[in-house]
């Protein structure tokens, strides 16, 4: 491959993790990176977003001057309904998720260790076990089908994010699938992470040097289509 | 039926708060009860224990107060709370400093276990198992139990003295009715407090004037009624809501204008 | 007193449960008697009924014609919504009950006991612990602030109700405080039974007669005024 | 959206039924599936678990099949009900008959457990503590466990292979509403299945023309919807409905009679 070294935006990660979104599956989109997949759903896809705060079938942004002040998502932003959509209250919301239904929840997070586990709600170890922001996210990650996580692929002073183990406190102890980043797509097998797709110009090589953990080129590696 | 009393302003409703209760604050955004929190602000309650989604940031707008501005003052004790440190690192907010100093006390729950905490001391279930937070810190000290070869934390329902609670519509027999995601906490925290005080958006209606099956919570949970006065506090984002209010202001009655 | 003996009639067993019921109570009356009561509350006793299926705030039975078809009370008979009342679905109906704040639940009884302990679920203690019709009662039992038990005084063949221990199986082991029978009133006080009204005609020791535990008589024992 | 699928008629919304399954069943006088219960009875399923609040008696006409035909006729293994005896020892049902003699399972839960049972099948809880029943024959066996001084027992969830549900008004994606009373154990069975089949009173209208803060049910919980047919059995009453029908019949649309 010759290509010029192309890292995923932040959108074309969104779109990345809507291609591996199934049809007609219920979908919990965290704040940051996942909640951009939603620009890419196509109505074939038949998805339908929910969002901690009870609102069932959410569609796009509310357009500027077009916000009602009583519709928000899980990131208190102004959201639309999908016609169909409806609300409940949170324990029914919460009903919802812990019941199994939501096929998966889209999660942004700080550390992804080759188990599946991962962190995304407390920024430092401190031993502290009681502060944090955990929000949904537990709730989520222990009850929904599939864990899919979209992350910067390191830290800003260029230490791996997906790793042997996590050293921050971790949201869940394992179940993540899949793992976008800006240099590629990873499931997680067996206690080690697969590189599926790669981002232009990249190659294996170059990837697994920044990733914290032992990495295998799927037998499918290919560029990814974003 | 009975019926809940209905006070003439806000600082009438809670006048006769009492020190060292717990509250349920409910809102996600909107459903927020501000009028409430901000009267309770100026009442004095002081020792609170909290029941609440997030801990939040002390106010800049003295004419609204909130959970923020309590905790910062040091008038509450304990937060109990899905979010009490900002999730970024570089905007931390008073509760964290003060649950490091060790002047607040924090029960960090993840959202849907505190939902269902608070569903269950309204529903009279004292304890319930969950998968959430199984094998993470939240989990320390928890029982932990096998059902069909998955293991779960037993955790415990939440009742506190009082709730706040913000309702679109309600009548004199304190039924009320949420609108959209600004549903959220209210009515099962309205459910899990001794008293609930509401603050209501529209004209309260005689009882028999909403349809029975609209309603979302009943009457029988709701101690005190207080109407929005028209300088209230009608939204969560202030800036936002200026354009709205204005535009709904210069618009006739029942205009397709979002509010 | 030289009145002629008049038991009581229904009608007056359920006007005399009303009288016992506090201002601004919520109330659930169980089928038989106890719904009787229903014809004697005040407007300024500002009763709330609620009934097991999730009926908050019912009126009295509808009228012939005007019944609806989809408002039933916990007897299954058609009802009415009083102004201000409103429907729960049935687990939202016993959250309500289960959290205490059911003043009172008037019930039906086979047998009370002197301990307080009632049975109203099997009609005979054949050992089957799994069959019976326990409806809402158990919950009502268990959780209601108080409870009141209507029912008439013995057995069709003569044998008392009111007893030293339930030969049932119990709805609760505990909790009667009133009792009201054709022949009088009777409160549950430290393991006995305390008679404070009488119906017409009848006395103190006409009553203990009948009565298959301890019988006290109520320093304010009087006539039933109903 | 995801959209449930919409049948033509209740025998195809019921013919791929499996043998030893288990049905949730709701209906308390009105709001019960008459028309799937009386297509399932032809359809022939048999070795079926049953949760309902009562098991009933068989029906006396063979255009309205229930539960107690399929218990009369042995198709039914279990039955989970807060009511499997009448009450009235005059008047001992089917179910009575079956249960003495062994040939039918019985668990008979408290009302208020029952439906918390359901409930908790629904939201993912596996287990809970009740009051109610503590000190009765139904605590046989079961954990005790108290908290704040007071005794508990644990119940466990129930989770069902289907739910047959009776809805007012349906929309494309399958959102409910119910009427008055008719609600019952309708939405929590609903919610505590896999596959939810839900006969409809009035016409299926399309997604989006139900005001979503009227919704009872959301339709993520259900996977199939039937209009019920005009000759289709209405009410739980017939007798009563009769009348009721006629006058319906005989008078303009969104006239003012009962229904």
């Amino acid at each position: 491959m010759s290509d010029e070294k192309q890292p995923l935006t932040r959108d074309q990660m969104g779109a990345v993790l809507a291609q591996r979104i199934g049809k007609g599956w219920i979908v919990n989109l965290g704040i940051g990176i996942p909640v951009l997949a939603s620009n890419f759903f196509t109505d074939e896809q038949e998805i339908t977003l929910t969002s901690e705060n009870g609102v069932i079938g959410y569609g796009g942004l509310a357009p500027e001057g077009m916000e009602d002040p009583d519709l928000v998502n899980a990131g208190v932003q102004f959201t639309t309904l999908h016609p169909g959509g409806t609300i409940v209250h949170h324990a029914d919301s919460f009903a919802l998720i812990r019941s199994g239904r939501v096929d998966v929840t889209c999660l942004g997070a700080y550390e992804v260790a080759k188990d599946g586990s991962f962190a995304n709600w407390k920024t430092v170890n401190d031993g502290m076990g009681n502060m944090g922001g955990i929000g949904g996210a537990m709730d989520l990650a222990a009850c929904a089908q599939r864990i899919y996580i979209a992350m910067e692929h390191t830290t800003r002073d260029g230490q791996p994010r997906l790793v042997e183990q996590c050293s921050l406190p971790v949201t869940a102890p394992s179940g993540v699938d899949l793992v976008v980043t800006e240099l590629g797509v990873f499931t997680v097998q067996d206690g080690r992470f697969v590189l599926e797709e790669h981002a232009p110009g990249y190659t294996f090589e170059e990837i697994a040097a920044v990733t914290g953990a032992p990495l295998v080129a799927s037998p499918d590696l290919r560029r990814v289509s974003v | 039926m009975g019926k809940p009393t209905i006070y003439a302003s806000m600082n009438e409703a809670v006048a006769d708060f009492k020190d060292d209760s717990m509250l349920m604050i409910p809102g996600f955004g909107p459903g927020s009860p501000h009028n409430l929190m901000t009267a309770l602000y100026y009442q004095g309650a002081t020792g609170l224990t909290t029941v609440s989604n997030g801990v939040g940031f002390p106010s800049a707008d003295p004419r609204m107060r909130g959970l923020g501005d309590l905790v910062m003052e040091g008038r509450v004790k304990k937060v109990i709370a899905a979010f009490t440190a900002s999730t970024r690192p570089s905007r931390a907010g008073t509760a964290e400093e003060l649950i490091r100093s060790g002047a607040l006390q924090a029960e960090v729950t993840p959202q849907g276990t505190l939902a269902e905490r608070i569903r269950a001391g309204g529903a009279g279930i004292p304890a319930f198992f969950t998968p959430a937070g199984v094998g993470t810190l939240v989990a320390e000290g928890k029982e932990h139990r096998d059902f069909d070869g998955r293991t779960y934390l037993m955790e415990t329902a939440l009742f506190a003295d009082y709730a706040f609670v913000r309702a679109h519509r309600a009548d004199t027999a304190g039924n009320l009715i949420f609108r959209l995601s600004a549903r959220n906490f209210n009515p099962i925290m309205a459910m899990a407090a001794r008293t609930t005080i509401v603050e209501v958006e529209e004209p309260i209606v005689a009882a028999g004037e909403l349809d029975p099956d609209h309603i979302h919570l009943p009457g029988i949970y709701v101690q005190r009624l207080v109407q929005i006065p028209p300088d209230g506090i009608f939204s969560v984002n202030r800036q936002a809501m200026v354009g709205l209010q204005q535009a709904r202001a210069a618009s006739p009655p029942g205009g397709d204008l979002p509010r």
